[in-house]
């Protein structure tokens, strides 16, 4: 039993971030230990809710990735609030706008991959901006605040805890049931073996794909528009961390690279992992150039730590 | 004879000069000045460090990974050349050497513990901002003389009986010869075999006796080594030094190696193609510039343009069957 | 070479993989100007063997000795090869991405210089026309773009082909498992040529008739422990399967199958692209229908339009019923890697294990154990990894992947590759009862003895059907010579 | 007369509010330029991601497609003086603004961005004479706008020893990563009495705060309309008192009126100097009327203007 849960591949990211927040109170003697904690999952939530899109996708197998993640958190968020326009009443259809845009940009980039060819990590990239412009041209840059109820509700804790944070909690395990208990998700990660082979199996392969891309652009137009709630109004801006993130997120926390092997603990562990590292170095008041630096070794070190897949024959 | 010219096969290798010769076409009729030895130069000579750049993911891709730090990496060798290379050149060959080294090791980090290179590239992306700003904490340095001499040189012009001179712009003759170069070590040696090989089938590779842990240390030096290359035609072309002069370098050389038809996995990349990718991203900048579109869409531009380009590809690939 | 030298021999080899004892305690000896038989069940232990032969797994226990030196702690893959052992392996080890030349000088690391690339193209080009004449690969080639029967081709004849070593021993793992009847021939009489002349070769093959027929001296494998080895003459074919531990059916109990009438609407039909008669392949209900002819004449292309159709309108077939395919080539078109033998198993059938949204595992479980006690698939758990299963075993996890699904037509792609004489029986008896409760099946194999087993036969010969034959019809000559020579049907 | 003359704007990154405001003023002033036969075109140009190679190549294109003069908004100091000499080589006029050049063929019009940064310090030694331990957030790491405000900041700490920077973290000018930062470190440092700022991060700092629980200081705002939204309620509800300072988006309209003056042939000393917009507890309601909704404090510059400013920098 606890060999088992040795072996996952999600256990590490946890460790570090475990690690990185003992290394942190070590400096400050144990002070703010556990605002520090809400203040990471507060974060984390918003990281885990774009790497369980890009989990799914990351699963498709190799050359599979959403770079437009970024664009459409900007979309939907700046339509979304100021469609709203802090007026109350407007929460669920902003809700629904920003889904909807979501849809819009998955079959967007899903045409591109299938009807075009052209291979993911170039269509999300030129979609995404194609998107940023659409965003630009509609919000030009403005930043509508959000109504006063979604602000709430995006911040309000329960003990410390955020109740956005419960809610991803519980939208993570369900994603984790949909990717290893529904014929979903079994032919996510049997087109990420391999895609002759799933084709071959009676998977129909260009659905699944299809489904995948269109839900990675609907959570991420569903982080665009909480994010937007929590730090109060959209921005052109807003989503540039979110690339690197969503795919350090996905690695980090244990997901194959090579396809058909999702994970998705892994992308808490790794979330809370990434934002305490950054706490950290600045708690630590290193300079900027050192600060990068020990960002890249310490990801390097977990990376190396957790180790590689191993192969059979 | 028509129809093997045009087969699917002839005319998917042909598809990236194919863009490129459209694109030209298309700057021609919106600029007419532009195709002349002065527009030459002024669009293609950031295309230098661009093809390197490509050309050095395009070895990492080989080997059936990915180089997520490239840009980071380039910007490192800016700053460098800008400091210690210019004040004390010892000083700096060690660290642009230094880099190539630490270049082969994450290579061989990555293959002894079986790791996926996105991450472990992406760390070192970090790695390289960081020591980046470290040397040079705020813009600024000066680029050393031979290589702002360099990228600044004019070929003697070519004087061709009955017509005038011919003056070949320099950044076509760099391409030409990047092109050649990593075209001839990569599939006209016999080793070059084996390393793409590497990428197609790593067991055969190994069975047959080879290390994969040496093609795997080669591929991530030649990107380091071609990474430098890079670098040091950037300082030459800006004479000033920024550490993250050249992030967007990461997917600019991605989408080059792609363009140039080359696949993720596979080993299957083809070094000509790459560097004119290279060229075919640098070109659709001036296109946009003189097709003067409103500022809200410049940037939708852009990915509309890799779009039209890559989407040349479906239409030949559905006339004949797909491999 | 002198004839009868002893080349290597293996003393005591042990080899476990987990719970899994591959390999107990095996001697094994070869000389020079044998051919040497070696058979077993899928799972015997074989494939580990060469293994340890050809240096790529290193034994727990046991020596290795080459020429009569002990090498057991030295030995790998570039010893072996410099000692002139190769080895053509059960799973393909070309490059897919380099040409047929390049595949060559992977092999051989004196291949460099000027104009290596010239010699690489000869020396591969020359054995390719030595092994099998008129085989028309080009050494510019690219591998991926050669079906699977020319991959095997050019990793035969580059594992022949001499540089600075003398070849002195080949192993070769099924290698006629992707070869039609003829390849098949000329490779055997290759080997027999090769041998004559002092070389040595070790056979490995569920064809008990090739190995009866090529070998000088056959060797029995059954789990991981050699069983008998003696003169093949001393063999006969039921003598063998009676060693290997499978209980012989007589072939003629598979002929005992009388034909059907054909009435009714068909449930599948198809036109080969290329037709330009009006020969069409049409299977009715319950028929088990055989694509015969050489390798790779569009078979495989027709199957894949019959799978094709059942998705989406297609001019060239139709299809009335779900189907379910048995690819051919396991590795690229088959298994799953990362996944255990249970969800390879039962991926094509996870619709009918919907309890609410989610799938049962406990069904999952019920149907992996249910196939592996049906079809003998040898693993001491279905939930280990699909890749620890031998080859042929592998292929019986894909074969209980489409038996087991609820697809009324099954697609066969020369299903049998690998798979050994004892669970072929079991199979055949398996596809006639499925048949006889009305599950059609059309099934592309190469071997005549399984034609028998067909209710119907089409025999392909460049992209078009050739002849049409009801089962009454059917002879091995009819086939043999319909194959050859075009004539319409 | 410039009539036939055609100028081009080259800007690096349109990512954010201020960009897009400074975008809008160009277009709100060039436009009737242009109509007006004051000059013949006035195009806008914006690279899609903040690099210097983009901008490099596209100054490079701007020189092709045949502009008199370039006005530019560099995204570095240094390493665009290729591309600006090869233009000034190619006999365009390079005017450059906020994003400056040091390639001494282009005129300057700068802004003292570490001025700036003292003066904020200057305001908080009037208002505190206590011991306070500050918060410094950043801007983005190894550009020179960041190190000369920082510069600025930390001059003006060292002459008053009451103040003390405990933290400093990057916000990259964005709200949104100003806040996650300012959440990270503010468990582990002490009790803070102010924030200083670049500006765009002072409404992240103040939300990171309250979502801390913690008491919220004061903090330095940088013009956009939802911190000085913030702060006006904040003065409401219990008097808060602060000051926010950042460079006016419009600036861009002044290059435009001084490469104009240049290609009519003024004689215009390279280097200008425009004053920052400055907004203090007295004019915060005025400032706030004309800004928009979501946007950025801002003044457009005539050619007026433009004049004084040339003239000023004669003297
Ligand atoms: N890498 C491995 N991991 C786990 N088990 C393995 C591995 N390789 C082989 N085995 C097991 O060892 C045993 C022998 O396998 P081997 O491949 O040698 O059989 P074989 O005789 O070649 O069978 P076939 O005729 O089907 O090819 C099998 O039970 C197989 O499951
Ligand atoms: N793994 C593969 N990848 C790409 N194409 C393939 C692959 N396998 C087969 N093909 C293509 O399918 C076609 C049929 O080849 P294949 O050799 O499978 O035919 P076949 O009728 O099954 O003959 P054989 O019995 O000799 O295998 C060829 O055009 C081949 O290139
Ligand atoms: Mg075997
Ligand atoms: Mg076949």
């Amino acid at each position: 039993m606890i060999r088992d849960v040795l072996r996952k591949p999600w256990l590490w990211s946890f460790v570090a971030a475990f690690l990185v927040w003992l290394a942190t109170m070590a400096f400050t003697g144990f002070k703010g230990g556990g605002e520090l904690i809400s203040a990471a999952l507060t974060f984390a939530t918003f990281f885990v809710i774009v790497g369980i899109g890009q989990m799914f996708v990351f699963t498709l197998g190799p050359g599979n990735v959403d770079l437009s993640i970024p664009a459409t958190m900007t979309l939907a968020g700046s339509v979304a609030m100021k469609l709203m326009d802090t007026q109350d009443s407007m929460i669920v259809i902003g809700l629904l706008v920003a889904l909807v845009i979501g849809v819009g940009v998955g079959i967007f980039n899903y045409i591109l991959i299938l009807g075009l060819r052209i291979p993911p990590i170039i269509a999300t990239l030129s979609s995404s901006f194609v998107i940023l412009s659409a965003a630009i041209a509609y919000g030009r840059g403005l930043r509508i605040k959000p109504p006063p109820l979604l602000a709430e509700f995006t911040t309000v804790q329960v003990a410390g805890i955020p109740v956005l944070a419960i809610a991803v909690v519980i939208l993570a395990a369900l994603m984790g049931v949909v990717l290893h208990r529904t014929i979903y998700g079994r032919s996510v990660t049997a087109i990420g073996q391999s895609i002759r082979a799933a084709g071959f199996a009676g998977v129909p392969v260009e659905r699944i794909r299809f489904l995948t891309y269109v839900l990675s652009a609907v959570l991420a137009a569903l982080c665009g528009y909480l994010f937007s709630g929590f730090s109060g109004g959209s921005s052109l801006s807003m989503g540039e961390q979110y690339l690197l993130a969503s795919i350090a997120v996905v690695v980090i926390g244990g997901t194959s690279v090579a396809g058909g092997n999702g994970n998705l603990p892994g992308l808490w562990g790794a979330a809370l992992f990434l934002f305490l590292v950054q706490s950290m170095l600045n708690t630590y008041q290193l300079s900027a150039g050192l600060r990068y630096l020990a960002t890249g070794l310490i990801i390097i070190a977990v990376i190396t730590a957790a180790g590689g897949q191993k192969t059979l024959r | 004879m028509i129809a093997t010219v045009l087969s699917p096969k002839v005319l998917r290798a042909a598809l990236p000069a194919l863009s490129l010769l459209i694109l030209l076409v298309a700057v021609w009729y919106l600029n007419p000045r532009a195709i002349s030895p002065l527009g030459f130069n002024l669009m293609f000579n950031l295309a230098v460090p661009i093809a390197l750049a490509t050309v050095a993911q395009m070895c990492v891709i080989t080997v059936n990974d990915l180089d997520l730090g490239i840009g980071a990496y380039v910007g490192f060798v800016v700053c460098v050349a800008a400091t210690w290379l210019y004040d004390t050149p010892l000083l700096g060959i060690a660290a642009l050497i230094g880099g190539i080294v630490l270049y082969m090791a994450v290579g061989a980090l990555i293959h002894v513990r079986n790791l996926p290179s996105i991450v472990v590239t992406l760390g070192m992306s970090f790695v390289w901002l960081g020591l980046a700003i470290l040397v040079l904490p705020t813009p600024g340095g000066k680029a050393p003389e031979w290589l702002a001499a360099l990228m600044k040189y004019k070929p003697p012009a070519i004087p061709i009986p009955g017509w005038g001179d011919l003056q070949i712009p320099f950044p076509i003759i760099a391409a030409v010869v990047i092109a050649i170069v990593a075209h001839v070590l990569l599939m006209r040696t016999s080793y070059g075999s084996i390393l793409r090989g590497s990428g197609g089938n790593p067991k055969a590779i190994e069975r047959a006796g080879w290390s994969l842990l040496k093609t795997k240390v080669v591929m991530f030096g030649a990107a380091g080594f071609f990474g430098m290359l890079a670098g040091l035609a950037l300082i030459g072309l800006t004479t000033s030094a920024q550490a993250n002069v050249a992030e967007r370098y990461t997917l600019l050389s991605i989408a080059g190696v792609i363009l140039g038809g080359g696949y993720f996995v596979g080993g299957r990349v083809s070094p000509v193609g790459a560097v004119i990718g290279a060229m075919t991203l640098t070109l659709s900048l001036p296109f946009l510039t003189f097709l003067k579109i409103p500022p809200d869409w410049q940037i939708g531009a852009q990915g509309a343009i890799l779009i039209v380009v890559l989407a040349l590809r479906a239409i030949i690939d559905r006339l004949g069957p797909q491999q | 070479m002198s004839m009868g030298e002893r080349i290597v021999s293996l003393d005591g080899v042990d080899k476990s993989f987990g719970a899994v004892h591959a390999l107990a305690g095996v001697d094994l000896a070869c000389d020079s100007g044998e051919c040497l038989g070696l058979v077993g069940h899928n799972g015997a232990g074989k494939s580990t063997l060469m293994h340890v032969l050809a240096g790529t797994l290193r034994p727990d226990r046991g020596r290795i000795l080459v020429s009569g030196d002990d090498l057991t702690r030295s030995y790998d893959v570039a010893v072996a090869q410099s000692r002139g052992i190769r080895c053509v392996f059960q799973e393909l080890s070309l490059c897919p991405n380099l040409t047929v030349a390049e595949n060559a000088r992977v092999f051989h690391a004196s291949l460099r210089g000027l104009g290596w690339r010239r010699r690489a193209g000869k020396l591969i080009l020359d054995k390719l026309d030595e092994i099998f004449p008129g085989h028309s690969i080009a050494p510019g080639d690219v591998v991926g773009d050669l079906g699977i029967a020319r991959r095997q081709m050019v990793e035969i004849a580059r594992a022949f082909s001499v540089t600075d070593t003398p070849v002195k021993l080949v192993i070769l793992d099924e290698p006629t498992s992707s070869l039609d009847a003829v390849l098949a021939g000329q490779l055997l009489d290759f080997v027999k040529r090769f041998v004559a002349a002092g070389g040595a070769v070790i056979l490995i093959s569920h064809l008990l008739g090739e190995i009866l027929d090529t070998a000088s001296r056959v060797i029995v494998m059954r789990d991981g422990k050699v069983v008998a080895g003696r003169p093949a003459a001393e063999f006969t074919r039921d003598s063998l399967v009676a060693a290997m531990g499978s209980v012989a059916k007589g072939a003629d109990e598979s002929s005992a199958r009388t034909a059907k009438g054909r009435e009714g609407a068909p449930v599948a039909r198809a036109r080969p692209a290329g037709q330009r008669n009006g020969a069409e392949l049409v299977a009715h209900r319950g028929e088990v229908v055989g694509l015969a002819g050489l390798g790779g004449q569009g078979q495989t292309e027709m199957l894949r339009a019959l799978f094709a159709a059942a998705r989406r309108r297609s001019r060239e077939a139709s299809v009335r019923e779900p189907v379910a395919l048995v690819a051919g080539d396991r590795q690229t078109d088959g298994i799953f890697p990362l996944w255990s033998i249970e969800k390879n198993i039962t991926i094509a059938s996870l619709r009918r294990m919907v309890r609410g949204l989610l799938v049962d595992p406990r069904q999952e479980a019920v149907m992996a154990e249910t196939w592996r006690e049906k079809i003998n698939i040898r693993t001491p758990d279905v939930g280990n990894n699909i890749l620890s299963l031998s080859g042929g075993n592998q292929q019986k996890a894909l074969f209980a992947r489409a038996l087991g699904s609820v697809a009324g037509i099954v697609l066969m792609d020369d299903p049998m590759r690998g798979v050994d004489i004892g669970t072929k029986q079991e199979v055949y008896g398996m596809i006639r009862a499925e048949a006889e409760a009305g599950r059609t099946f059309i099934w592309y194999t190469t071997e005549m003895d399984e034609l028998k087993n067909c209710d119907h036969v089409y025999v392909f010969r460049n992209g078009r059907i050739v002849a049409d034959l009801a089962r009454d019809e059917l002879t091995e000559e009819k086939v043999l010579h319909t194959s050859f020579t075009e004539e319409a049907a | 007369d410039t009539s036939d003359k055609r100028i081009a704007l080259s800007n690096n990154y349109a990512g954010n509010s201020w960009r897009q405001a400074m975008l809008r003023s160009w277009d709100k002033v060039t436009k009737p330029a242009v109509e007006a036969g004051i000059v013949a075109a006035a195009d806008p140009f914006t690279t899609a991601e903040n690099q210097v190679t983009e901008q490099a190549a596209q100054i490079q294109n701007m020189v092709l497609e045949g502009y008199n003069a370039i006005v530019l908004n560099a995204a570095s100091p240094d390493a665009l003086n290729g591309a600006v000499k090869e233009a000034c080589d190619a006999g365009v006029t390079v005017v450059s603004f906020d994003g400056i050049v040091t390639e001494p063929c282009a005129w300057r019009i700068a802004v003292d961005f570490k001025q700036m940064g003292k003066d904020e310090v200057l305001y908080l030694k009037d208002r505190i004479t206590e011991e306070c331990n500050l918060l410094e957030i950043r801007g983005l790491a190894g550009v020179f706008v960041d190190d000369e405000i920082s510069k600025g900041i930390h001059e003006g700490v060292s002459e008053y020893p009451n103040f003390k920077i405990v933290g400093s973290v990057h916000g990259d000018w964005d709200q949104a990563k100003a806040q996650a930062a300012v959440a990270g470190i503010l468990p582990s440092l002490p009790e803070i009495c102010a924030v200083v700022t670049q500006g765009g991060d002072g409404y992240g700092a103040a939300q990171a705060f309250a979502a801390a629980g913690r008491d919220v200081p004061l903090i330095i705002m940088g013009n956009r309309e939802d911190e000085l939204l913030w702060w006006k309620e904040q003065k409401d509800a219990n008097g808060y008192e602060t000051m926010s300072v950042s460079i006016a988006p419009g600036v861009s309209t002044l290059a435009f009126w001084v490469a104009q003056k240049i290609l009519d042939g003024q004689d215009v000393p390279k280097d200008l100097v425009v004053p920052f917009l400055r907004i203090d507890q007295g004019n915060l309601e005025d400032n706030l009327a004309n800004t928009e909704k979501g946007g950025v404090a801002n003044v457009e510059y005539s050619s007026d203007d433009a004049q004084k400013v040339i003239d000023d920098a004669k003297m």
